[in-house]
């Protein structure tokens, strides 16, 4: 007879008052199998664990029923406890009879019949549980960062200066992603170059970290601790190694002008070309649908002026290959395409806002670059049509957010400050101008920054209008804004110069194909998901994957900072051990008598289901079979429902357990 | 069963873990009241849950189950309870061919905040059941000899 | 001079012996195309003409495909058993070939012969056995290669002969019958027609000389390859008996129950190692034939085969005994003939 | 076109392309046709082909027994190539060693099986070579005109229906074991720890296992019709199959081993799939 101990906790009076626990415990004690039955104030305390542990040793349990909570709230702790005394933790079970039974029901006796069928069907299922031991798996202390914008350049540099050896993939030529476009930060204003082109070259030089630029992960397979990532290294006809960035090519190279995506087209660009002074790796790349050789094998300008030699037409795509224990997503955003001419319909539009049709109607990066003293126009604000400094500024914030038409119902979260940042540095380089601002509501919590807002209202005169603009026209060069002022109730019309819209943050281009490549989940948007909002903000559903900045949500600067740090600091605690333990609670496949239909391998949501086969020594099949990868399986036995033969089971959830679950439903 | 007392149907709900089981300790910590006849079998996924464990609670007595796991989109699986939707459809089918009662047998998105929702199905599922009263067709069957 | 029943008569005497409260069996279409011995619910069910055997045999109403043994009640951490008693209400079985009913008698040996079967042998005793004479029979008949024929009378209580227009001669053989028809019957004057049996199709002693010597003959690989190892001749045979024992129930109780098994499923001899000593299915043709040919006899000096042809006949690859036996002795012509040449 | 088939057979043989044929066989000219194994070129007079020849063949194909004898040749009917196609997608076969032998087939039975009057695949489509050829013209659907007239009755009628007809089945698997695509190592029937469903030929254990059969061919099954040839007790089967491969085409858009191409429909899903009754 097997020796089952059951402990029915009171509570306190959560469960005694509508419960009657000595009833239970006499019944309890009958059932087939159970050794002892005790009830007790609090199973969880310090004295209740204390008990469990003695009973363990003096009646030598088999298993355990604990009747108290969710097993969410206390089976860790009570599988402890059994640990502690020796029996292993995954022969205890709970039975629920707080939150789905004294909690919900009021009559006595009801409540006490059906905590004892709980009991009775647990200790039915903890007769058929197994004794499981943790899951080692070995684990490669390296780890992949995509994306080298400042939250990736954040985790890379925080991994790295641990210890860790680290993969940064970016998909641009430089690293440095939005941020080294920007012109000054808020709340403090002070210059977003000066404070990230120091850890854009610490990136670029630390020991520890390897830098693929103008790269893309290509490929990922394998899982928790063991990944190998197939990264392609686009050409870039530049040899990086010979290139000392002199810049004799770009300057020489005669190719039609293309506008920089750097300047986000304020600014003309070479064929060859840096994307801006500071890159890391300060390094150009050759444009091929810009550049005459390619075009029309006509010209070879930049090859003849390289002393170095650096420039390699031949050169080709490189796929190599990197592995890494984790991988930390810092994929980041892009803004609402707010033209007329719409790549994705579901996410654009505004065509009445003329942008893309009028010069002078701008986006917010756009208008960072204007502002920046690396940008086009040296930070004198000029308006692109004609160069003339406007004098009339108007500002719209929540183009595209908030607005559940254009198919984003979220708050970029981020425009109302840097929309009242661009009001203050446009008065404090046009002293004599005005900058309106219309917007719906003003979002400033955060560190100084209702203080930050205020100023720019008060100190700096903007001219808040609290509504939306309908339409902007063109009147003999004069950009006509109609809006409203909801507040005052009247209609504006403002006759501006310059028009700039805070267009929402979606994630960047590509993130979804990525997210597939790594098998994590992504919410309606696109944005990456945490794997709990709350308390695993920077995990996914799929262990040994991080995310940070704004693939996950829009955020701003110090807000993705601090994501990476968290992401970061969760792979160190990872590598902080010397492998990796995983729950055994996953499937196993009957080698023998699995049929190979590999029904399972399709239905697998983790693909950690391998289509095998079994030879003997000599070499010769013996059978095809699958087999499941314990460093892949999540547990959820989707693959048990859709073996028809059940060769496959579920450890913690089998067919036996269950069944006899509901062989106690009596 | 007699005219007065009324009938207390068995009611089996098999629930994924990360949704449905955790939409009823919502229930609980709210203090959300419901009828005592269900009785939770809690599974790791709805991905888990097999048709024969359907079949296996008529069998057993049951007057009505209940299956139920997270919305499309939040399985913690992610992709689980698409597998188990599909397995369902086909499963209805099946049932409704073989003349098995489909007012006994339910299918269910309950998240882990909708504790109300938990109350809310259980309670109308219980009673519907209470005026379908016990599933004497498939019990005459099970416990005919031949 | 013979004692002579009419159609109607018989259905009758089924229709008043159901109404003492008793049950009854027979010959029914349960489908246009599907001849069964099943319960009567009434005498004009019964079928009497217009088919050669039923898909199935008598055996299900004396040796049931599924027998409660007894219950179990687990009563707190004690359990408490009961015993099964078989029904004993009178049973009548009437329209039986000659070929199910030889079964039974030849199956009173296996259930009698160290322990005595107490549900076998109380069923056998609450029925009655009425044979109906085989008017036709098809090519998978082959009573007479194994010493019956169309009017056998091995294990009938009473024997009907077909007469023209509907009638019967009804033969009663023991006090069993004699009680049945008793008042129930005309003398007549006419008498039925001797019926004619199969051709004798299969030296049945060949075989078991060929049984006898070479166990381990190469033929039953070849001629099992077709088999698909299903159980459908087995449980339709008359006089196959083998069965399985297996408890079912919840955590309350069950009961030990006793189900039809058959040697041609791989499960059949499985060991709990997982070693199976019948792993073949040419293994398991084998058995079943050696069983039936040889080692009965061997063990109760009887044929365990009827010679009815179900097998054949609900063999999805057209196997089944006259097949397998004739294959057999094919093989046995060929590789003599190969040791002549 | 019988010449041409033993021809083609015999040049198999004998070209050692193949180990052996799986064919049809018969003892007598009006006896019925059963499945034969041909391993030597002489042999293949043997060979029969004529609307007796109701056995879907490539239920052999997954049996160790016959795996044994070496590469095989098969010859298939249409209906019987849609299984070759689902036991390709579930890895059971290695086309590439296997030389599959169609017979065009104006279908089998006299008067006509129920599966042929519906049958829309007299051609098969993937075999190496075809032999023979057809008047027969493939239907344009009807498949489910019998289920649809079944359902018409009320489900408490249904029931009934079954019970009757389930308390026939004797467990003796006939159905199974003809079934091509039943090829598991051991059915979950025959498995004990823990019993999913009763052994017992009862009314519970006979529902629970043919629950189990049908669910298990849900957009697997081809509507060969061996099942219901095969049972002894003339248990109309095919209802619970055609039940699904109507779901599998209504629902899902899917007929098995139509298009090999095709994801199967267990074991993958869309996020349209409909769930109007998921409260």
């Amino acid at each position: 007879m097997a020796r089952i101990g059951v402990f029915i906790c009171w509570c306190g009076e959560n469960i005694a008052r509508t419960v009657d626990v000595d009833q239970v415990t006499k019944e309890v004690a009958e059932i087939p199998g159970v050794r002892c039955a005790v009830n007790y104030k609090y199973v969880c305390s310090d004295p209740g664990q204390a008990m469990i542990r003695d009973r363990i040793n003096a009646d030598k349990l088999q298993g355990l029923v604990v009747a108290s909570c969710s097993p969410h709230m206390h089976l860790k702790t009570f599988r402890a406890a059994a640990k502690a005394a020796g029996l292993n933790p995954y022969l205890v079970e709970m039975a629920n009879i707080r939150e789905h039974c004294s909690w919900v029901h009021h009559n006595r006796d009801e409540a006490t019949a059906k905590a004892i069928c709980l009991i009775r069907m647990a200790v039915g299922k903890v007769l058929r549980n197994r004794a499981l031991d943790p899951i080692k798996v070995p684990l490669t202390k390296r780890a992949l960062v995509i994306g080298a914008g400042v939250a990736g350049i954040q985790a890379a540099l925080d991994v790295a200066d641990a210890g860790f050896d680290v993969v940064l993939v970016e998909r641009d030529p430089s690293v440095g992603g939005k941020m080294a476009g920007l012109s000054e930060t808020f709340p403090t204003l002070d210059c977003s170059q000066c404070i990230l082109t120091p850890r854009m070259v610490e990136v670029g030089q630390h020991p520890n970290i390897t830098l693929h630029s103008y790269s893309e992960v290509e490929s990922v397979e394998g899982y928790v601790g063991n990944f190998k990532v197939t990264v392609r290294k686009k050409a870039r006809y530049v040899d990086i190694d010979k290139c000392t960035g002199c810049g004799d090519c770009w300057n020489k190279c005669p190719s039609k002008r293309k506008l920089s995506e750097f300047d986000y087209g304020l600014a003309p660009r070479k064929a060859i070309y840096m994307p801006f002074p500071q890159a890391v790796p300060a390094r150009p790349v050759i444009d091929r649908e810009a550049c005459l050789h390619f075009i029309r094998n006509a010209c070879g300008t930049c090859k003849k002026k390289c002393q170095a030699d650096a420039i390699n037409f031949a050169d080709e795509d490189k796929l190599v290959t990197e592995e890494v224990g984790a991988v930390i997503v810092a994929a980041g955003y892009q803004l609402y395409d707010i033209a007329k001419a719409q790549k994705n319909p579901k996410y654009s539009g505004y065509g009445e806002y003329g942008y893309g049709q009028y010069k002078d109607v701008i986006n917010s990066l756009q208008f960072e670059r204007l502002v920046s003293a690396s940008g086009p126009t040296g930070g004198e604000i000029k308006r692109p049509s004609d160069g003339a400094t406007p004098k009339n500024i108007v500002f719209i914030s929540c183009v595209g957010s908030r607005d559940n038409a254009k198919g984003i119902s979220y708050c970029s979260k981020i425009c109302c400050m840097y929309t009242a940042k661009h009001t203050m540095l446009y008065k404090h380089k046009v002293h004599d101008g005005t900058a309106h601002v219309f917007y719906m509501d003003i979002r400033a919590g955060g560190k100084n920054y209702e203080e930050f807002v205020r100023r720019a209202i008060e100190q700096d005169g903007a001219q808040y209008h609290r509504g939306r603009v309908s339409k902007i026209t063109e009147e003999d060069g004069k950009l006509i804004v109609r809006g409203a002022d909801t507040l005052a109730g009247v209609p504006v019309t403002v006759e501006a110069d310059m028009v700039v819209l805070a267009a929402a943050m979606r994630p960047s281009d590509g993130v979804l194909e990525l997210a597939q490549k790594l098998k994590i989940g992504y919410d309606e948007f696109g944005f990456l998901s945490e794997s709990h909002p709350k308390l695993r903000p920077v995990e996914t559903n799929t262990a040994g994957v991080y995310i940070c900045g704004a693939c996950q949500a829009p955020k701003d600067i110090p807000e993705a900072v601090a994501q990476a740090s968290a992401a970061a600091a969760k792979v160190l605690v990872m590598f902080g051990k010397g492998e990796l333990t995983r729950e055994p609670e996953i499937a196993q496949v009957n080698e023998q008598l699995c049929a190979a239909c590999y029904a399972c391998v399709r239905t697998c949501p983790y693909n950690a289901i391998d289509k095998t086969e079994i030879r003997d020594r000599k070499g010769n099949l013996i059978k095809y079979t699958a087999r499941v990868n314990p460093g892949l399986c999540m547990g959820c036995g989707t693959c048990v429902a859709v073996c028809p033969s059940k060769s496959v089971d579920l450890e913690g959830f089998s067919e036996q357990q269950v069944y006899e679950m509901v062989k106690n439903l009596i | 069963m007699s005219e007065t007392a009324i009938f207390e149907p068995k009611i089996v709900a098999y629930v994924c873990n990360w949704c449905t089981y955790l939409g009823a300790d919502l229930a609980g910590t709210n203090r959300l009241e419901y009828p005592s006849n269900v009785r939770i079998i809690r599974l790791p996924c709805t991905g888990r849950i097999d048709f024969n464990l359907i079949i296996k609670a008529l069998e057993s007595g049951a007057d009505a189950v209940v299956v139920s796991g997270c919305h499309p989109g939040d399985c913690h699986y992610t992709v689980g309870n698409y597998h188990a939707r599909r397995r369902w459809i086909l499963f209805r089918e099946l049932i409704g061919t073989l003349g098995i009662d489909m007012d006994r047998i339910h299918f269910a998105w309950i998240s882990a905040a909708e504790g109300k929702k938990f109350q809310q199905t259980i309670t109308e599922i219980t009673e519907q059941t209470r005026k379908l009263g016990p599933y004497t067709a498939y019990r005459k069957l099970c416990e005919a000899s031949i | 001079m013979s004692e002579v029943i009419t159609r109607k008569n018989l259905q009758d005497l089924v229709n008043a012996w159901i109404s003492r409260g008793n049950t009854a069996a027979g010959p029914v279409f349960v489908k246009p195309d599907v001849c069964m011995y099943e319960k009567l619910s009434s005498g004009e069910r019964l079928a009497l003409d217009s088919f050669v055997h039923p898909t199935n045999s008598i055996k299900e109403f004396y040796f049931p495909r599924h027998e409660k043994i007894y219950t179990y009640r687990f009563k707190g951490q004690k359990l408490e058993l009961d015993d099964c008693e078989p029904a004993r209400t009178p049973q009548l079985i009437l329209g039986a070939r000659p070929c199910d009913a030889a079964a039974i008698a030849i199956l009173d040996r296996v259930f009698n012969w160290d322990y005595k079967d107490k549900f076998f042998n109380l069923r056998r005793e609450a029925t009655t056995i009425v044979t109906l004479g085989c008017a036709e029979y098809d090519d998978n008949c082959f009573c007479t290669s194994v010493g019956l024929g169309p009017t056998a009378e091995k294990g009938s209580d009473a024997i009907l002969l077909p007469l023209n227009d509907g009638e019967f001669e009804v033969r009663c053989l023991t006090d069993k019958g004699k009680a049945l028809f008793a008042g129930k019957t005309q003398t007549s004057s006419q008498e039925a027609k001797p019926l004619s049996g199969p051709e004798n199709r299969v030296d049945i002693e060949l075989i078991v000389a060929q049984l006898e010597k070479n166990f381990e003959d190469p033929a039953w690989r070849e001629i099992a390859l077709r088999c698909l190892g299903c159980g459908a001749c087995a449980y339709t045979c008359p006089t196959c008996h083998c069965f399985d024992i297996v408890d079912e129930g919840n955590a309350a109780g069950g009961a030990r129950v006793k189900n039809w098994d058959s040697c041609q499923f791989p499960m059949f001899t499985m060991h709990a190692s997982g070693h199976n000593p019948r792993s073949t299915q040419g293994q398991r043709q084998r058995q079943r034939i050696q069983h039936k040919f040889r080692i009965y006899r061997e063990k109760f000096g009887e044929t365990l085969c009827t010679g009815c042809g179900n097998c054949t006949r609900n063999c999805p690859v057209e196997l089944g005994v006259l097949n397998t036996l004739l294959s057999l002795r094919e093989h046995a012509l060929r590789s003599s003939s190969e040791v002549r040449g | 076109m019988i010449e041409q088939l033993r021809q083609t057979c015999r040049r198999l043989l004998e070209e050692a392309k193949v180990n052996v044929i799986i064919g049809y066989g018969q003892s007598s000219a009006d006896g019925p046709a059963f499945p034969i194994f041909i391993t030597k070129p002489e042999q293949v007079d043997k060979l029969v082909w004529n609307d007796k020849c109701y056995a879907n063949l490539t239920t052999y194909l997954t049996r160790n027994d016959v795996k044994a004898l070496g590469k095989p040749a098969i010859i298939v009917k249409g209906c019987d190539e849609r299984a070759l196609v689902v036991l390709q997608q579930e890895s059971q076969i290695n086309r590439e060693a296997l030389y599959v032998i169609g017979v065009a087939c104006d279908g089998v039975g006299n008067p006509r099986a129920a599966k042929c009057l519906v049958c829309d695949v007299h051609r098969p489509r993937f075999a190496d070579e075809v032999v023979g050829d057809t008047a027969a013209t493939d239907a344009g659907g009807g498949r489910y005109l019998e289920l649809g007239e079944f359902l018409k009755k009320s489900p408490a009628e249904r029931m009934t229906y079954w019970m009757e007809e389930l308390s026939r089945c004797v467990k003796c698997y006939a159905c199974r074991e003809v079934c091509p695509l039943c090829y598991c190592n051991r059915c979950i029937v025959d498995k004990n720890r823990p019993t999913v469903i009763d052994t017992s030929a009862t009314l519970k254990g006979n529902l629970a296992w043919q629950i189990v059969r049908a669910f298990h061919l849900a957009g697997r099954c081809v509507s060969c019709g061996e099942c219901v040839r095969a049972c002894p007790a003339g248990i109309n089967l095919a209802l619970l199959n055609l039940t699904l491969a109507r779901a599998a085409e209504e629902h899902f858009q899917y007929r098995a081993g139509i298009d090999p191409q095709k994801t199967p429909i267990i074991g993958s899903y869309s996020l349209e799939d409909k769930e109007e009754f998921i409260l």
